[in-house]
């Protein structure tokens, strides 16, 4: 077994020890859903016109609070050292948590959402592209995630200055996100929209382990 | 096979912690670096682990520089540093074999560290309960319990008692006998037989 | 590489001292002749009336929004792989003067948005990712900031300006996205498609932007330069150790 | 100069030192209300009438990212220890805690309030009650922040945790806060709304204090 | 005024660390808790810090215990634990300084005991470019640096070179001869003249 796998293991182990907190990431997401009938009050038709949105902006808020456990904890208790004298390259490192970050967080995710949807009265042809959408930008937020959290490591407020360095970077993830539900409802052609969203997934796959792990040995430094 | 390293001077936020020093190790040679509070103990450490770069001079093996090969350098490296590196929700034996798998060690090694150290009978306990010294422990247990030639050691004896001081330095003794080299920071004086001494202090600022 | 590292500012201080007049002056004047074109010498638009005066500021303003941004990008990249301090130190120069232009694109834009689209703010592609600019802008600053040690931190912002350079194409093509109130380029490579009594003032404009920029960045890499000097000759006074740059130099 | 106006100025020299961390909750704040529209599409009227809604929404989730530094890092560095071993009245640390925290984040977020507020065309009558039931609900925010924050101490995964404490907590104060802004847009009386929040107030004065040294203490054992 | 506690046992964990232990210490006197990793050291500190509460037994002073005035426990007890409680972004000055006042010190108690531990050269310079030992030292400095007649120190040897371990002691003789009190968890053998051992061995699970 190579390292990769070895610590994709150790992660999905770990994160299993602390089952509580992919459910609580769900609830949040779920919860931060349910408020805003509270703000803007329950009119059907305006809750249905913003159900894509809503569902891809609270799944997005939800994520960020999770990217600042991917390297703190690790970091605090010296085992992000540890890690890094590994024999295996730092980016397969970051790879490997990425992945088990999705795991953890984007698939729990994906699930809930058609939940969130359903509450908010989405018309039943947008969950499709819903469903696909967030497949393909879920990825791309852990991918984005391992930067943010990367480069906030043993920064003050890293919780917030993290969401404030992501979010500007994952917005296009947002934008076709919501734009293929959308179009899906419209009745308008959702391929292109997933194109894009899939363009975005492989660059990620490219540009994030390189960046999260340099910033990370600028961390150790 | 010999590490060293020449002319090294390593600056840690914009001030010049020591410069212009050399260090070399042999198979079976232990290196202990003392010096004053400050004096850039571990720095150094932190420099042959290849952590931190140092701003000057080269750190290496025979065959090439830890820049030359950073996989090679981390296989030969095991370095136990201030932090413990150990997770609360596993248990004692579960901390152990994840690190020594991880670097080429396997179930058998982890437990014999274990042994080492006193632990083996606290190996189901979740960490969680340990306390100081028992936690340290366990961090220096990630050392024997995977091949590594070099061992870089940070304060090992920070809350050790008397009898783990005792296993420590067994341990190290049978590191070196078995052709290993050790390089341990620290303040208070270890007997270890005929150790290479490094005052930090001399290359302070200089 | 110490020497490299923490070079004494001197040399860099002399040159920077050549080269202000040749910033500083075209800056003032370009500046001056611009406004007298812009305000006096230009006919007030058929459909926009005075208001298109704005666009003197607005547009150059804009563009140094995002040609800023892509500088701190080269600079980082040079910094982080050449490992030149003066590198890092210009990008970290420059990012408060472009938060500014983009905050000056910003405010202009929105001024001049209230009479012609008849609301201080569209949710408009452009007017978002310039948004969003924005706020890459303030968060490199913040980033730059948040740490103990501010090596980490220089090193930190440098990469978050490379990963955010992403956002500069995003803006140029960005008015293709949705519908779009903002005005298309009209200023091409190949086509003019606006009058040159608006075109002039417009260039003489965004050419004393640019000196004034240059001009700027210079004095705020020195003022950099000497601060981060002090705090390391104050720490190894304290510390009764010599200041690297000190040791380097002796 | 007694113990709790020390540790209020303790708290604010810190936060003054790391002036940026103020700043970057109100980006956040603006930055999460700006990527609504992203997700749900830019048409004003939709958006004018989500105003109210989504400044409340956004500010609760901002607070919530900065409850997680209440504590935690004193904790984490063992300040905590010698504060609860300080002289004073734990309550009384606790409450000079909050009052810090809504100094340092519950006043940038009033301030930035009104932009968000324009972003969104929220109409022009809105604004008094808009700022009234900010004055008003902040510093409750920053109240039953400090419970949360407390009892999610030494808890893995501390920020969602938190946030899923706390979010049921301070719906009635989202709740109210949002009617305020749309009684008034409406024309109708604002005072009740603002009276309930004033009620809220008082009680999470009298109440998170107490709850709050309560796990502190817990969280020390 | 004499400080003791009697009957103590403390659960940690669903486990019984000690048990029937009693202890006294008097005006003047020094007492150090030694025993093994593990045979709760620190958890007898914090029980006498009043941090954490004992499964049996009382704590406390011939004027009443622990809990029945926990505001003027405090006011006499001065606590150094494992973690150092310095924040990085403060000068080495200001951080003494806080604490102090908080406590009921002044800026010249506060000055005199970074005096004591050798960081008043230090004392402009930010928190954060302080080494392990610097830093260790500059926790270490609360203690003198506010009134206290009872100074509870958990392994405060820990990460000191020789110098800052001379140092040490002689702060705690001082203390000792103005009447103040001294409990020291340790796993290094410290020569502090005629202290009390309690060995936390003896009470261990029993
Ligand atoms: C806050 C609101 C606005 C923002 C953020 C904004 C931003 C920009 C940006 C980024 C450019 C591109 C500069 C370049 O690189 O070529 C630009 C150009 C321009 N803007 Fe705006 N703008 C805003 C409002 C307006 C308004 C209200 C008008 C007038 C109706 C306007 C008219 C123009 C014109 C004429 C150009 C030059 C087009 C070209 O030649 O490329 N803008 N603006
Ligand atoms: N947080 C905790 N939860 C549960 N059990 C704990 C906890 N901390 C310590 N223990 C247990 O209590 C016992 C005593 O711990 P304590 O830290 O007091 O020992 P110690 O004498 O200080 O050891 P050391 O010399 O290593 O510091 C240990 O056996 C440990 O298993
Ligand atoms: N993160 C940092 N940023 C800036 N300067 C630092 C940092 N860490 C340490 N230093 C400085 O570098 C010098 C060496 O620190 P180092 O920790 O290597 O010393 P040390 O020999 O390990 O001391 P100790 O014996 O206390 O552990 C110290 O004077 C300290 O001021
Ligand atoms: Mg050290
Ligand atoms: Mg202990």
């Amino acid at each position: 077994m190579n390292g990769f796998a070895r610590i994709v293991r150790r992660e999905l182990g770990l994160a299993l020890r602390q089952a509580g907190d992919s459910v609580v990431i769900v609830l949040f997401f779920v919860l931060a859903a349910v408020l805003f009938p509270f703000g803007i009050g329950p009119e059907p038709n305006i809750l249905s016109r913003m159900a894509a949105g809503t569902v891809w902006v609270t799944a997005l808020l939800a994520a960020m609070l999770s990217f600042e456990r991917l390297f703190v904890p690790d970091y605090e208790d010296g085992s992000l050292e540890q890690l890094a004298l590994a024999p295996i390259p730092l980016e397969f490192t970051v790879l490997a948590k990425a992945t088990a970050h999705w795991l953890t967080t984007g698939l729990p995710l994906m699930a809930a959402a058609p939940v969130i949807a359903v509450m908010f009265g989405m018309p039943e042809h947008g969950y499709g592209a819903l469903m696909a959408s967030m497949a393909l930008g879920t990825p791309v937020l852990s991918l984005i995630g391992t930067v943010g959290a990367a480069l906030t490591l043993g920064a003050r407020r890293g919780g917030v200055l993290l969401a404030l360095l992501v979010l500007p970077l994952v917005i296009p993830v947002l934008i076709f996100g919501a734009a293929s539900i959308e179009a899906a409802i419209g009745g308008l052609a959702v391929a292109p929209h997933l194109l894009l969203m899939g363009g975005m997934l492989l660059a990620a796959l490219v540009l994030c382990p390189w960046a999260a792990a340099a910033s990370l040995r600028q961390a150790l430094e | 096979m010999r590490f060293f390293g020449e002319a090294l001077s390593c600056v840690r936020g914009e001030r010049l912690v020591f410069s212009g020093l050399d260090f070399s190790v042999e198979p079976g040679d232990a290196l202990v670096l003392t010096g004053r509070n400050g004096s850039g103990k571990t720095s150094m450490l932190r420099v042959m682990a290849g952590l931190s770069r140092c701003a000057e001079g080269t750190v290496g093996w025979e065959d090439g520089t830890i820049r030359d090969d950073p996989e090679r350098h981390c296989a030969r490296t095991a370095y136990a540093g201030h932090l413990d590196a150990v997770k609360p929700v596993l248990t004692v034996r579960e901390n152990a074999l994840g690190w020594a798998q991880l670097n080429g060690g396997d179930e058998a090694s982890a437990m014999a560290a274990l042994e080492i150290f006193g632990l083996s009978d606290l190996a189901d306990m979740p960490a969680r309960y340990l306390s100081a010294g028992q936690r340290h422990r366990l961090s220096l247990a990630r050392l024997p319990a995977r091949p590594a030639t070099l061992w870089l050691m940070d304060e090992p004896t920070v809350a050790l008692d008397a009898d783990s001081v005792v296993a420590l330095n067994r341990a190290i003794a049978a590191h070196r006998d078995s052709g290993g080299m050790a390089v341990i920071a620290t303040n208070v004086s270890l007997d270890i037989e005929d150790a290479r001494r490094l005052d930090m202090t001399a290359g302070a600022g200089a | 590489m110490i020497l490299q590292q923490y070079a004494n500012p001197a040399r860099f201080n002399r040159l920077a001292d050549r080269l202000m007049p040749y910033l500083a002056w075209p800056a003032g004047l370009l500046m001056a002749a611009g406004l007298y074109f812009g305000l006096f010498d230009s006919p007030p638009d058929y459909q926009q009336g005075e208001t298109v005066r704005i666009m003197y500021i607005h547009v150059p303003s804009a563009i140094m929004a995002e040609g800023i941004f892509v500088l701190m990008a080269v600079a980082s990249a040079v910094g982080l792989i050449w490992r030149h301090p003066l590198a890092h130190l210009s990008a970290q120069a420059a990012a408060p003067v472009g938060a500014g232009f983009t905050f000056l694109c910003l405010f202009t834009g929105s001024l001049w948005g209230k009479p012609m689209w008849g609301t201080w703010w569209v949710w408009d592609a452009r007017l978002t990712s310039v948004l969003i600019l924005f706020f890459l802008y303030l968060g490199y600053i913040a980033l730059k900031d948040a740490f103990d040690d501010p090596a980490r931190g220089e090193k930190a912002a440098a990469i978050l300006a490379l990963v955010g350079s992403v956002n500069v194409p995003i803006i140029k093509f960005s008015v293709d996205w949705w519908n779009t109130l903002h005005q298309p380029p009209s200023l091409g490579v190949t086509k003019v498609a606006i009058h040159s009594s608006i075109l002039l003032p417009l260039l003489l404009m965004a050419a004393a932007f640019g000196f004034y920029f240059g001009a700027i960045l210079l004095i705020r890499m020195k003022a950099l330069m000497l601060a981060r000097r002090a705090r390391g000759m104050a720490m190894a006074q304290a510390a009764g150790r010599p200041a690297a740059g000190q040791e380097a130099r002796g």
